[in-house]
């Protein structure tokens, strides 16, 4: 076991993989992950082509381009970075790229903060890319290893955001464990697709243009292809942990056998809250914690199976709608819809607001109103 | 679980120091978590960093507020912000100076100090105060997280230094 | 126009590869002139195939052979630039 | 006509953009392209900004193109024509890929080029990526309906900057966009026109050959934006470099040349005439204007023949 | 009455508005809107300084410096515009800057398309901005009036999108009665804002960085502020129906009394959706409509309270999110969490697909699975 | 030192970016900003970028400035500023502001300026707004950890361009912002230094009486990403002069002028001595960088000087 | 309700006469919309537009699919698509030509000829057909919507030209 | 550290209005040099003033007055500039 923060993780993970190209662009808190590898190249350790890139719209495209040109390709980003690429994030998605990125989560301007919150995932939830939340740096190591295989696999063929959030999980250094160079590699195996724009032999037009007696049909693509992500995701979960013995899966369920109480969250509040359920249980609480790890795709029968039994039930958002409810609980509800369990939603934590395991303890003894840890309440519920 | 709080100035090596007691302590087979408080501040200003410590794995992703510890890098923080804020009575407080501060000469909480003249003695010292790891876990951590930047024999002796200090 | 296909059929991202029999006989926007021309004032300067918009002026082997009027869009320009006058727009 | 042979060679019998899109009647882009792509012998990968090429070029299932064609956006054609590259590179190092050299070129409009996607093309000029960008120049936001860009001229009426009651058309001077590549210090960059075809296929080899990027700045005309008919595209190019509006010249490793040196200095009328867009500069009321943008073009053709001298 | 279409008649209310700055860049379907405009001011008649920006990223970023500085700021955009602006248009509700925003819906790529959906409006659902949809030309007029007004309140004070689907009103030419310019002018009234940027005599730092100390406070002004929106747009509608005799809300209930069934749905669609609910009513069906003209803010109780008595529901979403659920069926659904009545969504119409009487009576009589129009089953329901 | 006393009159009390801000001991920026500033004369608003500037002088609910400022994002500052340029004359037109011309100025770092934010500046000089934009260049992304920009110099160790075993440092030369912002042919463009205040106070008077764009590019220092000693940043600046790394010029109105002529040609290791960034470079195996790093200041300063000729 | 479908090809101005025709129809009392349908074609490319007319307002906004009348602005267009497609028997066929294109001449339609050269002209043809507006509400129409382009006289000239076309 | 306020009480948009007594004492910042002056050397050059990244170097109509040293940080420049040795940096 080694001390790594997330990034250096990821980092390390990137050096393992080692991909053809990096297109990328600094912004806090993603910088470590970038510069790790940045010295690990300039030491020789791999063989990538990092591209320096003017701004994170052209980090995306430069990758769209090298990713259907048949290069392995992966970037990182955060925040206003994700935000500005956007538009080519849901490109990527309809081009089939499946470029590998490693999300620094980071609470979008205004104002500006550099600290963590959901928001910027949530910003691209429509784009086609798929998004893999990690609870703690391990899983961050684990989980961009799963990324490359599941982007990659000729039935899925999607950008994979693997989020993990930012500072708390980016800049904290824990013990991991991580695979041989050997293993890993042999795990990721080679990059390939079907049409590479640099086959000269077999030229391609790529991107053409779809009047609307077309474009729903290659839009549906993507939605075929997130379905099956969804068994993907769970089969290279049981794959990796025969590597690894640890499991990731769509979603992780803690202790809800006969809970007649669940917290819904993502991300590494998870932990936090798992600590909260061991006590609670141990006063003889019936409470569970349901971790939401693929948000997209969402795992909409994982959610309402894992869920079956229990009575009432709290979703944790980090991220908020002004003008609608947390994204996370309104996603959460449809999936429950009809089922007669009573259901919370509670937004937590943005910009970096911290999340004390005293404060959970107040949200399900529900002496909160939709926002905790805000000062002063917002009189909504 | 014990909880370390370091106050210092950005500049001064908390970080570092929290991750090099989280080494070692991870060497000595325990569960650790090391991380710094960030903000837009630029050397000089005063900061915080957190070390974690534990016979279990670390799920729990805030801050530290009721430290067991509390490690003052720049004894002139005192003035500025109650570092011995959250403690419990009987809390320990490393002060890297000579005498105690008047600050917290009042203070219901042992405090201890030692001057050192960087971080990875600092590390020492509070080794020293708990009691684990071993000087030997600490000097290698040391080497392990700064061998790239120093020399390791000078590593080792600071590491000695905070033992004794 | 061909059967519009269910999204199953369709390549991956859309990927379109060059088809001859496909490409949209856009000689229909002609809009009453069509050039003809006399092969026998052609001196194979293949300037109306530099010319032409829409590769109608066809060469090969860097001789020019003929205008496809399937996809000619009848603008008047390789008559313009026709040394010779080999290209006359008639109407159609 | 050695040279048109040469580029006919090139196609190996399949036109770079063949038949079958729906550009219109006469329209100036398929020239530019065809004599580019044309000039470069080996095989070659293209990139397209979000324009005309691109809309009227390949709408699913068809397309116009017989190279590989890569379309991402309207904005990021030099990025993404730089991580088509820099895959190039890393994949030919592990010779992944083998064969003859490919060369990399990315066609945008000017709005493409001089407005929404300068940025990307300066990032991708700063790190020296080895491709060609070829704006085609025809000084508007064609598209979209004619509004206007950078690169459109002083005086020009668009339906962003309409002439009317009180509006004269555009009211800022063109951007240099030439100039603005030349300012980058890359290895190659030349300013040419479709009509001038022999002219722009030499810079183009050129361009091939530069070990490093090559800009080049391709007037070409729209004439449903201009306002003309077809028939009329050569005289008027003509006009815009013999007026000297649009002097025809490179700038190789540093060094300028002016590769054409209009015969006698015709008036700038020439070129604004017979084109709807720039009528109401001819009304006498506007003389002035006209005087003005005279003016403009006798000072920087002197410029730029001390860069030459 | 006059003949217009959609963007020729928010053209003429600009007119009446006579923004002081205009900062804009052109896109399909917006283009119409600033086209008319321009040569409104080019033959003099308006006073407003109209920025041709270089993109829309600028046009966004322009319209705040202008809005803070003490001017009515106006712009308008579609699809890619509005995808490329979202990093600017969350920061510009943060910074309460009152912008009103035509906003021609277009679906986003890839691949590219210029017809209408509302995927654009979707991306951004979370900004803190408020987005208003129409049904046809007349109330895109009538809208754009209100919106000034609503985005001023100082109770309010957030960029306001007026959306109107692009082509289908955008470009159909439809009889459209406007106000006199007295009365239009008179409606609007003055633009104030309570610091402006150019006060020399008062200097303010606006835009500063928010540790997770304010963060969170900050950014829950604008929900309280979305809060006060849900009010202020039936208030302003009625005020505005006295000049007008049209009557705009933030839900418009039609032929909802008795319905065992009700369709709901947003913009162009529910004029044709009218149809049918009135055929079927004919038949003897007891079928009605729920319009959400209001989609941010969400007016959660309005639609709770319209369906009451209603027992199954239709949402017809004209956006997707790959992965999950469409986004308007999903709120609805958070909606009438626990309501006991049925719910059933549907995607129609992506990337201007179109949507006849035919295909919504198979909708309401389950001949269709989630995806409506689209070519071959998805199996998804 | 007449000059300092009317700058200190401009301030009329107050310095316009006051105490209080959370930059580094020693930042380079504040000199800039206070010289640019207090060499205006009547009211001035000012827009920052993302950047050192903006995060360390602005912490909610504190502010270090005095005059009316503005932050947006981090890529847009140019068009910030020109939207609040627009609504000032457009409400100038309607009487609905008096009193005293408002002069405009935008702040940005180098990343700012020529990565980033060059596309909103270089559309924001083609539309011809009256503003002032100074680019406080400290040659790379100093606020997020010394990341390599366009602006970084060839062979500079960054955390994204590190020298190591293999590596070198940054591969590219920098990207020539100032020629950049001449070739947009605007009123007024000077390249000058933070240490040079009488220079750039000169530079900044004149950029403020420009009737259009001006763009000031000013060498600034970060001790930090630079690593020296802050004492030492004058010794630094100086050597970037001396050894014509970083001429001091004007293109007033298209006319070049070299506004300080080093007496000595210093060789170039008299800049790389002294900050970490350069260490590896001196080491005797790198010994040819060195050389191409001088040849290259040779070349320009030679094309710089034919320029002011 | 009556639907119009126009075919021609872009440039011809079937956008035009569809707006041209509902504005008559407007100035007559009736209820009226007119939309084109627009893709990435350029000049010359077939194109659709489309004109409703009713006696209350028109809510829905889907194309035309079955329409009781259709205007072929180019004859040519009868060779490539099946201008009738969708029209009940007997519905209304109007072409710009001097006799009726054989492809036409077997449907069970009501097949009429009117050569128009302009635009306007085809807007006076078709309600001469329909038996409204008046030819002076088609007049005023045009001048109303391409008075600023064309003459008034020439505009009123042509719509007479249509009627008895 | 003043005390946190809720949301209600905070200026719209988060708009921040100088305050001399709200500015963060920074002079802590300080490690172990301060600045000190003779003001019997000091010739009113202004160098200082000018120099100062931290406003901290102050001066009332053109003549320099003192250093603040609650916002001076102790970067040594006010002494590296000043040309009569008037500052000298000197241990806290
Ligand atoms: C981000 C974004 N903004 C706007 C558009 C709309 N748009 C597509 S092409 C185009 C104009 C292109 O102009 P130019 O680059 O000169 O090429 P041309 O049309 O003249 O061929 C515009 C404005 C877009 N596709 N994406
Ligand atoms: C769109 C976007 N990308 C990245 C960032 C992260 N970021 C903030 S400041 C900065 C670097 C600024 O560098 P420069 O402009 O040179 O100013 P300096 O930090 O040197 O003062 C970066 C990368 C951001 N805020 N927004
Ligand atoms: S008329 Fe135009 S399209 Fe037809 S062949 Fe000649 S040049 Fe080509
Ligand atoms: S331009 Fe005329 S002469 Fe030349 S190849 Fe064509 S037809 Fe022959
Ligand atoms: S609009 Fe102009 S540029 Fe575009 S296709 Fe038509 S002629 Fe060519
Ligand atoms: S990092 Fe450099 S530029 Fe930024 S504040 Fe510190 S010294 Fe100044
Ligand atoms: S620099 Fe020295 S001499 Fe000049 S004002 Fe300051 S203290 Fe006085
Ligand atoms: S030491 Fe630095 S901060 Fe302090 S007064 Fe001198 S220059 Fe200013
Ligand atoms: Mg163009
Ligand atoms: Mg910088």
């Amino acid at each position: 076991m080694q001390l790594l923060t997330g990034g250096e993780a990821v980092a390390h993970a990137m050096r393992q993989i080692d991909p053809d190209v990096v297109p990328v662009y600094p912004i806090t808190p993603q910088t470590p992950i970038i510069q790790v590898f940045a010295s690990l190249t300039a030491d020789g350790r791999d063989h990538t082509e990092i591209v320096n890139v003017e701004s994170e719209h052209s980090a995306m495209s430069a990758a769209i381009g090298s990713a259907l040109s048949g290069a392995r390709t992966m970037t990182a980003t955060s925040s206003q970075g994700l935000a500005l690429m956007s538009e080519v994030v849901y490109i990527a998605a309809a081009m089939r790229a499946p470029i590998v990125v490693a999300l620094g989560n980071r609470a979008l301007s205004g104002p500006i903060n550099i600290h963590c919150d959901h928001s910027d995932s949530m910003l691209i939830r429509d784009s086609g890319a798929i998004q893999l939340f990690v609870e703690n740096a391990q899983e961050a190591y684990d989980v961009m290893l799963l990324a490359v295989r599941l982007a990659e696999r000729e039935d899925v063929m999607l950008p994979v955001f693997v989020c993990q959030d930012g500072f708390t999980i980016t800049h904290s250094a824990e013990p991991v464990r991580l695979l041989s160079d050997a293993k890993a590699s042999r795990f990721v195996g080679d990059y390939r697709i079907p049409h590479s724009l640099l086959d000269v032999a077999h030229p391609t037009s790529q991107g053409p243009f779809a009047m609307p007696d077309y474009y729903f049909e290659l839009r549906h693509q993507q939605v075929a292809a997130m379905e099956r992500a969804l068994e993907a995701i769970d089969e290279l979960g049981h794959e990796l942990s025969r590597l690894t013995g640890r499991l990731y899966t769509t979603v992780e369920e803690y202790r809800l056998d006969g809970a007649e109480h669940a917290i819904v969250c993502m991300g590494s509040t998870a932990g936090t809250v798992k600590d909260v359920v061991d006590d609670l249980r141990d006063e003889g609480e019936r409470i569970g914690l349901l971790r939401v790890c693929s948000y997209r795709p969402f795992p909409e029968q994982g959610v309402r199976d894992a869920l079956a039994a229990v009575d009432a039930v709290i979703v944790l958002d980090r991220a908020d709608a002004p003008g609608a409810r947390g994204p996370l609980a309104t996603e959460v509800a449809a999936a429950l819809y009809g089922s007669g369990i009573r259901l919370r939603g509670h937004v937590y934590g943005l910009g970096g607001r911290e999340l004390h395991p005293e404060d959970i303890r107040d949200v399900i003894e529900g002496r909160c109103d939709r926002y905790v840890g805000l000062r002063s309440e917002s009189w909504l519920v | 679980m014990i909880e370390v709080r370091w106050h210092a100035r950005a500049g001064q090596g908390a970080k570092t120091a929290a991750q090099l007691l989280a080494e070692a302590m991870l060497r000595a087979g325990k569960y650790v978590q090391a991380f710094p408080e960030y903000g837009p501040e630029r050397r000089g200003a005063p900061m915080r960093a957190y070390t974690r410590i534990d016979r279990q794995p670390i799920r729990r992703h805030d801050s530290v507020t009721h430290p067991d510890v509390v490690v003052v890098l720049d004894p002139s923080l005192v003035h500025e912000s109650d570092v011995t804020d959250g403690m419990e009575e009987g809390g320990l407080v490393l002060v890297n100076a000579t005498t105690v501060p008047p600050e917290l000469s009042g203070a219901n909480v042992r405090c201890v100090t030692a001057e050192a003249s960087v971080n990875v003695a600092m590390a020492g010292a509070i080794a020293a105060a708990l009691g684990e790891p071993s000087p030997n876990d600490v000097a290698d951590a040391a080497v392990a997280l700064l061998g790239k930047k120093a020399d390791a024999d000078a590593l080792r002796a600071a590491a000695e230094e905070g033992f004794n200090a | 126009m061909p059967e519009l296909r269910a999204w199953q059929e369709l390549p991956l991202g859309g990927v379109v590869t060059p088809d001859e029999d496909e490409r949209p006989r856009t000689g229909s926007y002609r809009t009453g002139l069509r050039p003809e021309v006399d092969m026998s004032k052609c001196v194979n300067c293949l300037l109306c195939w530099v010319y032409c918009p829409d590769n109608a002026a066809r060469q090969e082997a860097g001789h020019f052979t003929h205008i496809e009027l399937d996809f000619c869009k009848g603008c008047e320009i390789c008559a313009e630039v026709c040394p010779t006058g080999a290209i006359q727009m008639v109407n159609e | 006509m050695a040279r048109l042979k040469r580029l006919a060679e090139n196609e190996h019998g399949v036109a770079p953009l063949g038949s079958g899109h729906s550009l219109c009647q006469g329209c100036g882009i398929p020239l530019v392209v065809r004599t580019v792509l044309d000039s470069i012998a080996g095989p070659k990968v293209v990139v397209s900004a979000t324009g005309c090429l691109e809309v009227a070029t390949t709408r699913f299932p068809t397309t116009a193109w017989n190279v590989p064609w890569l379309h991402v956006a309207f904005e990021n054609s030099a990025a993404v024509v730089a991580g088509a590259e820099s895959a190039y590179r890393a994949l030919r190092r592990r010779h992944a890929v083998e064969g003859e050299e490919i060369t990399f070129v990315a066609f945008a409009g000017d709005g493409g080029t001089y407005d929404i996607g300068l940025q990307a093309l300066s990032g991708a000029l700063e790190r020296g990526h080895r491709f060609i960008f070829c704006c085609y120049d025809n000084e508007a936001y064609m598209n979209t309906g004619v509004q206007r860009s950078g690169a459109t001229p002083f005086g020009a009426s668009t339906t962003t900057s309409p002439s009317g009651k009180v509006g004269l058309g555009k009211l800022q001077e063109r951007k240099d966009m030439t100039a603005i590549a030349v300012a980058h210090h890359v290895p190659y960059v030349a300013q040419a026109a479709a009509a001038h075809w022999h002219d722009l296929a030499r810079k183009a080899e050129k361009a091939a050959a530069a070990q490093g990027p090559a800009f080049l700045n391709v007037l070409s005309d729209c004439p449903v934006g201009w306002g003309h008919e077809p028939r009329e595209f050569k005289r008027i190019l003509d006009a815009a470099v013999e007026t000297r509006f649009w002097p025809l010249y490179e700038v190789d490793h540093g060094e300028y040349r002016l590769t054409y040196e209009p015969t006698d200095r015709l008036p700038v009328e020439r070129w604004l005439e017979g084109q709807k867009r720039f009528a109401h500069l001819l009304r006498p009321e506007n003389a002035d204007l006209v005087k003005h943008i005279q003016h403009r073009i006798d000072d920087d053709w002197d410029a730029l023949v001390a860069c030459c001298a």
